[in-house]
């Protein structure tokens, strides 16, 4: 029963380092640049076939892959801000960004067919004194996690982190301490489409999927942003393995339904008490 | 300002447009059928393979001369896997071009909408692609059955392993596939079987599927029915399977088995699996009367690039098929006529056999048990049919080479 | 309050009327002229123009936006249906408590909810919506789970059609003239700034809850006649998130916080995108996303900068703007 | 129209005490923003608030008002606060309001989007429930604090001194017995504050009694009955202007920081 419990938590917790690599791209967005992104989604999806071509095609190692879909998606996301988000602000950036997930979702379509892919790599588990421990989810959390450190890392130490981080906190101050903040934001927007590709990617391997696999990790990406507090990105990666934990632990103890709804229950009564995310700034 | 007149005159040009659009395909000749696919959306897929049976019917039935002498027109309209464009794309069919019949739609919550026009203008239809009895438990008197209803859809399997004693469920929690599970559990105890824990359902949402298994692992069953709608939750559930140990001495899925996908994306892991199929391409003539499957199969890899029919394009052609024979026994084009025939006819088409009781619903139709081996389906039952033997016990991941 | 309600309506004029009138007339007219897939098409518009001016009154209006509202639709459809289902209830009566229970729903949800303020509470609804979504799923018994509930048809499309068009009208009006009630102005004075709302003397609590459930009722109607309309009802169809899309891109669209905006936007939106889906049935997804990208980009404020304009050339001001113009 | 407003209000507490602030205390954290105030405000008085910057006054007047004072989720921590002899403690600003008693802000809170003409109608439907009545009125205020040919103007485009009248009209609207207004003459030219002073002094005399915070020490001195002097949170005066401005705790309070 022990090992159950123990191979149930890894498992929810390797979701939820997944949850928060896919979040943590939407803190850029959302978060800094205050962007309600709808093709968050399309990112991700885009990433995920970039890995699988590589590898269906050429035969390059699916982890090698996230080499490729981190820039060509970063140079993608920096292409739509230079040309498009960046001219708008408010809910007219969320209605833009809907009509690039209509666009890129329906070419995707097209493109990519609507039958359902996966990247055979890795399969099975380490066994691990009968505690189970997916290999393809535990690869993938790793990445996920060291992803995540990495940007937060960026984002403390380096010029354009604190850039970014200014430009979060107040954009005209931002531009009255020097910051070009249209140069930052374009490449805020490109990391914030790089890092789902990189989800995408690692999902490739753990899931089968076709051009709508974006949808169902979006609104949960916005509630963890949320939980952990808009901008604050060691708070998404808090926030995402919370909810891989809560979920885990009630799908064991209860049901998956119950699971499910207990995360979303559990963003609402967080928000309640804390309103402004566990790791959030007090209003 | 002036730039800015443009949009609102293409605004009142779209609204306008709406309106207009409407126009009615003028053909007096031809015998027209209708129908709603999904082309776009989730079911795009599917959409397009019962898209191409209904090609491959009408281009095969002009070229034999037609029905009653007349030559055939299908008009397949895309519902954007919508049920609500369904509706709205069943009422078109009937009131605006007039189609002299209707033809299936594709999957459950479709052909619940489109049936539901049918049998307010009395137009029938056949029902392909569609097995939640519930279609045919409403008392309509217009729609009838190709496919046997999910309670005969898994009972083929449960009762292929009437042996075994212990049984887990699981449920994607969609419309088509809550119905299979329903009788699934309808199924098991008169088989014998004993369900060792409540059925687990997941969504379309889940990602994690470590917690139910787990539970399943502990309660060790012979037996794992995986109400699966497609490939995409069959690879999860085997995947996370093999990484905790689930080892059943059978794995029984629903749809997906059959979907062209599975095998490729699950490579090794499918081997073992089994399902049942409702139409195999390649399948000696001495269980049901295949007149013209050959036809079928090479018209099909001639008008689609080579490509071998798949089920859901037989099944079209045989809602066709079944039309036809119902419009040439009556000799005419009206419509209770046809409805009574459709409910009287036994006969068989590419797909199969069909006889259906006073309710509509398939009793006739053979279903096919088939296994994954060596990357391959095989059929195992019905034996005069059967390409392979058996595969069991499914061998522990473990154990596999 | 009442007195200001007629005196909105009464300042609409003979030009407002008679637009009503030709409204109306054009209503019960249709189903002779217009085939019933036009007629159900319009449904469909006026069923989101019923959504997005209910989504409106919260959002548009009091400033609080809400990226859950499809859970008032998708609550009132299984209300209505579980009644008539389960309870044999007349359609017509579950269709109304279809709306009772959305506005219920609403009421209970309502002061914690409502705490919260901007993306905090968008979020929030968009949670409360998912996790109802599950919930329905999972409590069988009642809502007959994953595998929905499938009715017989027992209202024709033309009295559902015609449901659907007085509830758009009345929806229409009703939020026409709250902008004119001391409701409305509390509304609007919320959005603004809350802190000055309160110390004027505007109970500013009650008065969002209220909006709330304004907001909460009238897509429960709606969602109890579409049920009606297409016999059956999914959880993945009630609370399909997409619709709650639909709602923030039609409504943002045709000018939030307007009267005419959350009309204009679906029926813009409707015509536009089944034009699109009959020219081009594969690729009119991308091409509605390109022109939604080239609106946005050419005008950011949605269509009704340019509708006020053309509605002041035309000299009808008063439906189009939410400030009212001092009328005397 | 101010004596009609008048007419319908209540006559004021017989003893003439309006607002009776009794050991009024709230901390943010480890600051003490108010350290056991006590006050007292007469009907038909002016009472000058006044103290160096941080000295607490702005967090009085929240509490007062009913506003919870930002950075806060609760009222006083201790005290009680009696208006027209009821203990409006705990009382939110919309019931503290209703009982007649107005406030403006600090940093102007308008409306920005709405008309100023709209502005004060919102006001105004706090006495009423008819939108058409409470314009009426409001036109009235536009005319009597003299924005009467900008009460068509979005609120937003109005300068600063417009601004601080636009909030000192809406206040009215609703009727007060008792104004509290937050640095109304901050910003202003000596001329704009001359006028200020004139309308305060109309308004007050039409039997509304004031508190006054302000900057502009000239103007708090002409205008005051009386001053209290507020220094790290705590009442270090409270007397007739000519006397404060000796007191020798208010001159050690403001040596240095006075900017008057």
């Amino acid at each position: 029963m022990f090992e159950a419990w123990v191979t149930v938590l890894i498992s929810g917790l390797a979701m939820g380092a997944i949850y928060a690599l896919v979040a943590g791209g939407l803190n850029l967005t959302w978060g800094v640049m205050n962007v309600v992104n709808m093709a968050h989604g399309v990112f991700l999806m885009l990433g995920a076939y970039i890995t699988f071509m590589a590898w269906s095609y050429w035969g390059i190692n699916p982890l090698f892959t996230i080499f490729l879909s981190f820039p060509i998606l970063f140079a993608l996301g920096a292409l739509i801000n230079r040309f498009l988000v960046r001219r708008t602000v408010g809910l007219a950036s969320m209605l833009l960004t809907f009509g690039i997930f209509m666009v890129i979702e329906n070419l995707a379509v097209v493109g990519f067919g609507g039958m359902y892919r996966s990247v055979r790599f890795f399969t099975g588990s380490y066994d691990i004194m009968g505690v189970f421990v997916s290999k393809p989810r535990i690869i993938a959390a790793g990445i996920a996690v060291a992803m995540s450190l990495l940007t937060y890392w960026f984002l403390k130490k380096t010029k354009i982190g604190v850039a970014i981080r200014a430009i979060s906190l107040d954009r005209m101050m931002a531009e009255q301490c020097g910051v070009n903040t249209n140069q930052i934001c374009t490449i805020t927007f490109g990391i914030g489409a790089a890092q789902p590709a990189v989800a995408g990617s690692l999902m490739s391997l753990i899931f089968a999927f076709n051009p709508m696999l974006g949808r169902v990790f979006l609104v949960k990406a916005f509630a963890i942003v949320v939980l952990g507090g808009m901008g604050n990105f060691l708070g998404a990666l808090i926030g995402g393995l919370t909810i891989g934990l809560v979920e885990a632990v009630i799908a064991f103890s209860g049901n998956l339904h119950l699971s499910e709804a207990a995360g979303f229950i559990i963003i609402i009564l967080i928000l309640l008490l804390r309103p402004s995310g566990i790791m959030g700034r007090r209003q | 300002m002036r730039s800015r007149i443009i949009p609102i005159i293409l605004l009142t040009l779209f609204v306008l447009g709406t309106i207009v659009f409407g126009a009615s395909c003028e053909t007096k000749e031809p015998i027209v059928f209708g129908g709603a696919l999904p082309l776009t959306g989730w079911g795009a897929d599917g959409g397009e393979y019962n898209r191409r049976g209904y090609m491959v019917w009408e281009d095969m039935v002009n070229a034999a001369g037609g029905i009653l002498g007349r030559p055939v027109k299908v008009i397949i309209y895309d519902d954007k896997s919508d049920p609500t464009v369904t509706t709205r794309l069943y009422e078109k069919l009937v009131t605006q071009d007039k189609v002299d019949f209707l033809l299936s739609p594709w999957t459950d919550d479709m052909v619940m909408a489109a049936t539901t026009v049918g049998e307010k203008y009395g137009k029938t239809i056949v029902a392909g692609g569609a097995t939640y009895p519930a279609i045919w438990e409403r008392g309509y008197k217009y729609v009838t059955g190709l496919l046997p209803n999910s309670k005969d859809y898994l009972g083929v399997g449960i009762r292929f392993f009437s042996g075994l004693k212990t049984v887990a469920l699981l449920n994607l929690d969609l419309t088509f596939t809550t119905g299979f599970a329903d009788a699934a559990e309808w199924n098991f105890p008169r088989e014998g079987m004993t369900l060792v824990l409540p059925r687990q359902t997941y969504t379309g949402d889940t990602t994690d599927l470590t917690a139910p298994l787990m539970k399943i692992k502990a309660k060790n069953p012979d037996f794992i029915v995986a109400c699966t709608g497609g490939a995409e939750d069959a690879t999860m559930i085997l995947r996370q399977a093999k990484e905790i140990g689930l080892n059943p001495k059978a794995w029984w899925f629903t749809i997906a088995p059959v979907i062209p996908e599975y095998i490729e994306v699950l490579g090794e892991d499918a081997e073992y699996t089994l399902g049942c199929s409702e139409w195999e391409p390649e399948l000696p003539d001495t269980i049901e009367d295949f007149s013209i499957r050959a036809a079928f199969n090479q018209r099909h890899r001639e008008m689609f690039g080579g490509e071998d029919p798949v089920e859901d394009a037989a099944t079209t052609f045989g809602v066709g098929q079944i039309m036809q024979l119902a419009i040439e026994k009556v000799g005419e084009l009206d419509d209770e006529k046809i409805n009574e025939a459709l409910h009287e006819l036994d006969t068989s088409t590419v797909f199969g056999y069909y006889r259906v009781d006073e309710a509509g619903k398939q009793k006739g139709k053979v279903m096919y048990v088939i296994q994954v081996q060596n990357g391959v389906r095989e059929t195992l039952w019905p034996f005069k049919a059967a390409t392979s033997v058996l595969r069991f016990p499914t061998p522990p991941w473990d154990k596999r080479d | 309050m009442i007195k200001d309600v007629a005196r909105s309506l009464w300042a609409l004029g003979w030009m407002g009327g008679g637009a009503i009138a030709a409204f109306v007339v054009l209503l019960l007219v249709a189903p002779w002229v217009v085939s019933p897939y036009v007629v159900s098409l319009f449904m469909a518009m006026f069923m989101y123009i019923v959504v997005c001016s209910s989504w409106n009154i919260i959002s548009g209006f009091t400033g609080y936006v809400s990226f859950g509202h499809v859970v008032f639709w998708g609550v009132g459809a299984y209300v209505t249906a579980v009644l008539v289902w389960k309870f044999n209830y007349p359609w017509p009566l579950a269709v109304m408590l279809g709306g009772v229970g959305s506005a219920f729903l609403a009421t209970i949800v309502s002061y914690p909810i409502l705490k919260l303020t901007g993306i905090y509470f968008a979020i929030s609804m968009l949670a409360l919506a998912e996790a109802i979504k599950i919930l329905t799923s999972h409590f069988r018994s009642v809502t007959g789970g994953g595998g929905g509930i499938y009715l017989r048809p027992m209202a024709s499309l033309n009295i559902l059609y015609l449901m659907m068009g007085f509830l758009a009208l009345a929806v229409v009006l009703v939020c026409y003239s709250i902008t004119h009630t001391k409701f409305g102005r509390s509304l609007l004075t919320i959005r603004e700034d809350e802190t000055a709302a309160e110390s004027l003397g505007i109970n500013i609590t009650r008065r969002k809850i209220q909006a709330l459930i304004l907001s909460g009722l009238f897509p429960g109607i709606a969602g109890g006649i579409y049920v009606m309309n297409v016999c059956f009802i999914d959880p993945a169809t009630a609370f399909d998130i997409s619709i709650t899309v639909n709602i923030i891109l039609m409504t943002t669209f045709g000018g939030i916080g307007t009267i005419i905006g959350p009309v204009l936007g679906p029926v813009a939106f409707t015509a536009l995108s089944e034009f699109l889906w009959a020219s081009f049935p594969f690729l009119h997804r991308a091409i509605l996303g390109a022109i939604l990208i080239a609106m946005v980009m050419g005008m950011p404020n949605g269509i009704m900068p340019f509708m006020v304009r053309f509605a002041q050339w035309v000299g009808i001001r008063e439906f189009f703007s939410r400030r009212r113009e001092a009328s005397q | 129209m101010i004596s009609q407003m008048q007419q319908k209000s209540e006559s004021p507490d017989t003893k003439g005490k309006i607002l009776e602030v009794r050991g009024l205390t709230k901390r943010f954290g480890g600051i003490i923003a108010n350290d056991n105030i006590d006050m007292d405000v007469f009907v038909g008085e002016i009472v000058g608030l006044i103290g160096p910057n941080g000295a607490g006054k702005s967090t009085l007047f929240d509490m007062v008002a009913g506003v919870k004072p930002s950075g806060s989720k609760r009222f006083p921590d201790a005290g009680c606060v009696r208006f027209l002899g009821h203990d409006i403690t705990q009382l939110k600003a919309h019931q503290v309001c209703r009982l007649g008693l107005a406030r403006t802000f600090q940093i102007v809170r308008i409306l920005e989007k709405m008309s100023v003409l709209e502005n004060v109608t919102v006001g105004a439907l706090c006495r009423t429930s008819e939108v058409y009545e409470a314009e009426k009125k409001a036109e009235k205020i536009c005319e009597f604090v003299g924005l009467k040919d900008r009460q068509n103007l979005a609120a937003g485009e109005l300068t600063i001194e417009g601004k601080k009248r636009l909030e000192l009209a809406r206040a009215l609207a609703t009727e007060p017995k008792l104004l509290l207004l937050d640095e109304v003459m901050a910003g202003l030219n000596p001329s704009e504050v001359a006028e200020t002073l004139d309308l305060l002094r109309q308004i007050n005399k039409q039997g509304i009694t004031i508190i006054i915070v302000e900057h502009v020490m000239q103007a708090v001195m002409a205008i005051s009955d009386r001053i209290v002097v507020l220094d790290y949170g705590k009442k270090i005066a409270d007397d007739t202007p000519e006397a404060v401005v000796k007191d020798k705790n208010v001159i050690d309070a403001y040596l240095g920081s006075e900017d008057a």
